[in-house]
């Protein structure tokens, strides 16, 4: 099993006529993702890789029967993008463009919650259920089904983890990139919660870094699971107040640094790697190989 | 992109928040003529992009004309924490009564713009929030119903503002959210907000926080962005579209993803060394992006040695490596540069890189470890 | 209120949503003058504030000037529904390819603004939305996130809008929210909205409700609304305050309450007679509003017998006598006038206005009955 | 028992210093309801009939741990009142004034709604659980306690059938009066599901006018309902087109008459009554009495 896609998932590509839209499309159907409908306004009635584009993402999910949908639309558009994803009554948006501002963002994700629709995203490579479906940007080849289930704010840090897990024979169930972004969809507490529920999700790994108060936040959380959780936080050495890419890596006051994120997982029991072999290594202890 | 204070009361007076008359000087003659005009006491502030300015002698009071070029003379070409003053702000100093904070910000946690406000202002007020929380009064904002008159009444009460101050407050209050929204700003900060004793709230000083996001539709603010800077290589860096951070180590770092660039700098000072920068490539970059990248690194004096960390999702391997045999064709690389490729076309990157100068390294800690020991070599 | 097409063109054009050049005539004179000046092919279209007025023959075209001079002479004087036509929208005739239907209005049952777009424009939009609901395709707006682009975009598929009408389509649709967000407009309607066949999308028509509620920051608004009325009686009654609609029958009724006036309506129907108004004096009236209401009622020819049906539950019925008495004292009283009292201080009431003219009425039924067969005698 | 309030009501009066608050907060004080607080603006630290004034509903509640509030506001301030007493956590709200700009109800409702506040009004008379509490500028005095639950879209017409049922010794449990505006925050089917779990309200008085389809709405509810409901419709003989007095009372089309309202109800087995009097004997009927 998994959380979030499989093989019922029935994928909208908004942006499916860009250079970026139609490339991933190409790479998520390859995987086997049921990539059902494009939406480029003004592009109505074309066809993408044999898939139908609609001007609208209502005419789309009215025609296909959507469920979920992927944005690929520049920034200046992405916000929008995902507000009208989210009235066409998709259960599921991933925003993977990144630069979005943060003023969109807050008034995108504050609508999207009281509609009750989830959004992964923005700034995140999406996410993936290994070996049923793609959704994002992931290299679907590095991903082997088992019973790991990762959260992280980094995309290409993920894929360092998941490479050094499979290369051992260990397997993930579904890795969610939530995005680096100050304001996003979906928080580490958000994911945690359905990892718990997912009952093939046999041990989490959550991929940290500095700034805001998410880590901390789950780690309170993580204080009820069953499901074992070890972590990594990156940014140890980043000084106080430099911006590292990321915006959320802003380091400000006590709050959000790394330490102050390693002692809050730490208290609730859940072991901090140091390396990324240290993870390996420790996911394979609570695996108990 | 940060504002300094001048830059923020430009726009505060735009937007109808009083501030006191004054103006930019940049010779203690015009800091004179400025003073002459005010008439009275005056502020000479100097304006750098860093806080703590007080305590580093960059504010001063004259008691007029003549004491304005005095003091001018004095922080005009001092160094404040790093940042040398080609500029200061003659303005009007008016007599006190009570200093306030006001601000309005992102709280990334609640997912909204955050209102703060306090009676303790003029000092540190994340001192005072550590030590006296309940001197800071917090309020956030649902982004569909907006900023409304009972939220100011609401913050005001609770911080103690006395109920005469409300309509000035209010006024200011929604001033800055409107800056907040039509100006993109993450932050926007009037501290202090000081009672005059004449009645009036006046900003005395300013802070604004741009969202880089956003400089698409903030053409001016972007304007103003081009013509600062912080460090020249960051100018030079964000001008070829990098995510360059300067750091003040020797081992220069190029990665894709800000999470692995933050994790090999972790990584490098686990190895015992210290990275000179933090440059994050991005997605899926293509060779011309690598070339610029390792450019910018190199022109770095303190740079020692540099390490390319690669992980390949999106972005290919073997691309990085055409982007590296490209710099090398065209300039001559004066210190060992260590290279880590793995995922996507891992195999094509490394053999293109074969028999070049460059070192190779297998995995994430050997890249760490060999950058930093050619650089101490 | 409602405003009539020349008032809502005016508003069209302040705004930015394109309509004909044209402008009112008063005479057939003004009439050719104007279709001069426009050249070509006019409209002539009588202003008045009630539907229908094509098939009353209240709009004509003209192929020039004299023609125009004819058919305003035709339409200016005549009645369309019982309105006398004073004015004529005199205004350029274009070649229409499409009519659309396109308005903002308010859903009570969804508690929102809704979008109404339909390419069936030009007609009856409540006999294309009955028999071909399909035509017809709405929208409805959060009040926090307002009205998007994908919005008008989603309207425009469903509705088969051609792709090129977009940007004209959506910088309309932003206006009209606009109008209905800035004046407080209940309703804003475009209809015909025309394709002309030079592509351009052109208000033809159009219609506005303003909320009456919210007069009070529509200043400039509110001045029309005193300028215009509907009869006399009810232009009257709004002055004084009152909520007052004239009816076509003979019993003149005063109650406290919408629901309690609108059932003295029904009781009187079911009596066998017919109500020459609705009156609301609303709650907790004093004797002054009673006096007022009174007044306007007796001065309406039609009215045949009063009758005043008061519950008092706010509003005191000795109040409400008192009020009747200084009418009393004031005018002579040429109609029997029917009163039942009841609810708080109905006895004070009662006993205030023993041995006057005025005929008291135990129940609400004794009083519509005693009403009618008065006003029949 | 009753619906809303009871003697666990603890009230906030806002506009509490004026003279329609001022008054009717003597009227509700003289029916045993518990006014804990007032609140004007500028006017914090003043008392009025004993009630302490506070500047914000915030304070208030805090103070004074209210639980219910009460508007008498001027119409251009209204609904911010409304807004403020949402955001500063008390579960119910009674908007009594009248001629509040569409507009503002409009966004209000909406936000009210999705802070989960229950609002009754605006321009409505309030309620009334007979002998437990007044929230409302209903008179207290023609109100006897007993099995019958009102709902209605008119003050005055309401007084008249409770008068009538109490003259015959017809008791009622709760009394709300909805409000007449086009947007209100409570409609008749958000009572009538109330009074259906109400274990003391036997039989229901649904008192509906023409304009909108509030009435022909909760016909469709009615059907399931176990408890028994008498209708009333006023304005069968409003001429099409015209206003009277609530902007509610429009008729436009074929939707939002009195013969589409009486015709939904009496599809769902409710019985209709012509008069006022013939309100009280059905309801007689439907006790058994």
């Amino acid at each position: 099993m998994s959380i979030l896609v499989d093989g019922n998932t029935r994928l909208i590509v908004q942006g499916i006529t860009g250079r970026e839209g139609q490339f991933h499309t190409s790479q998520m159907m390859a995987y086997g993702t049921n990539v059902v409908a494009g939406v480029t306004p003004g592009k109505g009635g074309q066809e993408v890789l044999g898939v139908p584009v609609f001007d609208t993402v209502r005419e789309a999910v009215r025609a296909t029967d959507a469920n979920t949908s992927i944005i690929f639309v520049p920034a200046p558009f992405a916000a929008e993008a995902v507000l009208e994803a989210a009235e066409a009554g998709v259960d599921l948006i991933v925003c993977i463009t990144e630069g979005i501002p943060v003023q969109d963002m807050i008034e995108t994700v504050q609508y999207v919650r009281r509609q009750g629709v989830r959004l992964i995203g923005p700034n995140c490579p999406g996410l993936i259920s290994a070996g049923q479906a793609l959704v994002g940007i992931l290299p679907g080849r590095i991903f082997t089904p088992g019973p790991v289930g990762l959260v992280s704010r980094s995309g290409t840090l993920t894929y360092e983890v998941v490479n050094e897990l499979s290369s051992r024979g260990i397997g993930q169930s579904t890795c969610v990139g939530i995005g680096g972004d100050p304001i996003i969809g979906t928080r580490f507490v958000d994911v945690l919660r359905m990892f718990e529920a997912d009952p093939d999700t046999e041990v989490v790994v959550m991929i940290g870094e500095i700034g805001g108060s998410d880590e901390e936040e789950a780690a309170e959380y993580i204080k009820e699971m069953r499901t074992p959780v070890v972590s990594f936080i990156s940014g140890r050495t980043a000084p106080p107040g430099k911006r590292m890419g990321h915006a959320g890596a802003i380091i400000s006051g006590g709050r959000g640094t790394a330490q102050s994120k390693v002692e809050a997982l730490e208290a609730a029991g859940v072991p901090v790697a140091a390396t990324i072999t240290e993870i390996a290594d420790k996911v394979a202890e609570a695996l108990g190989r | 992109m940060k504002l300094i204070e001048s830059q923020a009361k430009a726009i505060f007076a735009e937007t109808g928040i009083p501030v006191p008359p004054g103006r930019i000087a940049r010779t203690p003659d015009e800091a004179r003529a400025i003073a002459q005009e005010i008439g009275g006491r005056v502020a000479v502030k100097a304006q750098v992009p860093i806080g703590g300015r007080g305590k580093a002698g960059g504010i001063k009071l004259a008691a007029g004309p003549d004491e304005a070029y005095e003091v001018a003379r004095q922080i005009l070409g001092m160094d404040v924490r790093g940042y040398p003053v080609e500029r200061v702000l003659v303005e009007q100093a008016g007599s006190i009564e009570q200093e306030y904070y006001l601000s309005i910000t992102v709280d990334r946690d609640r997912q909204a713009h955050v209102f703060i406000l306090s009676s303790a202002g003029g000092m540190d007020i994340e001192e005072i929030a550590a030590q006296h929380p309940e001197k800071v009064v917090k309020l956030w904002l649902d982004a569909g119903l907006g900023l409304r008159d009972f939220h100011i009444r609401d913050l005001a009460v609770r911080a103690g503002v006395p109920a005469e101050l409300f309509p000035q407050l209010a006024a200011i209050a929604r001033r800055i959210y409107e800056i907040a929204r039509s100006r993109d700003a993450s932050l926007v900060e009037i501290n202090p907000l000081a009672r005059l004793s004449d009645g009036r709230l006046v900003a005395l000083d300013g802070k604004m926080e741009i969202d880089d996001n956003a400089l698409f539709r903030q053409k001016a603010l972007a304007e103003l962005k081009e013509a600062e800077g912080d460090h020249p290589l960051e100018v030079e860096a964000r001008k070829r579209g990098l995510q360059y951070v300067k750091l003040d180590g020797y081992v220069g770092v190029i990665g894709n993803g800000a999470g692995l660039v933050m994790t090999t700098l972790d990584m490098i000072q686990r190895s015992g060394g210290k990275a000179a920068n933090f440059l994050d490539i991005g997605g899926g970059a293509r060779a011309e992006v690598v070339r610029n990248a390792l450019e910018v690194v190199l022109s770095d004096p303190d740079v020692k040695s540099v390490l390319i960390n690669v992980f390949g999702g999106i972005t290919r391997c073997d691309e990085v490596a055409r982007g590296l045999l490209a710099v090398m064709d065209s300039m001559d690389i004066r210190v060992p540069v260590v290279v880590r490729l793995a995922g996507t076309r891992e195999e094509e990157g490394r053999k293109l890189l074969e028999g070049t100068a460059l070192t190779p390294a297998a995995t994430f800690q050997e890249a760490a470890q060999k950058a930093v020991a050619a650089a101490q070599r």
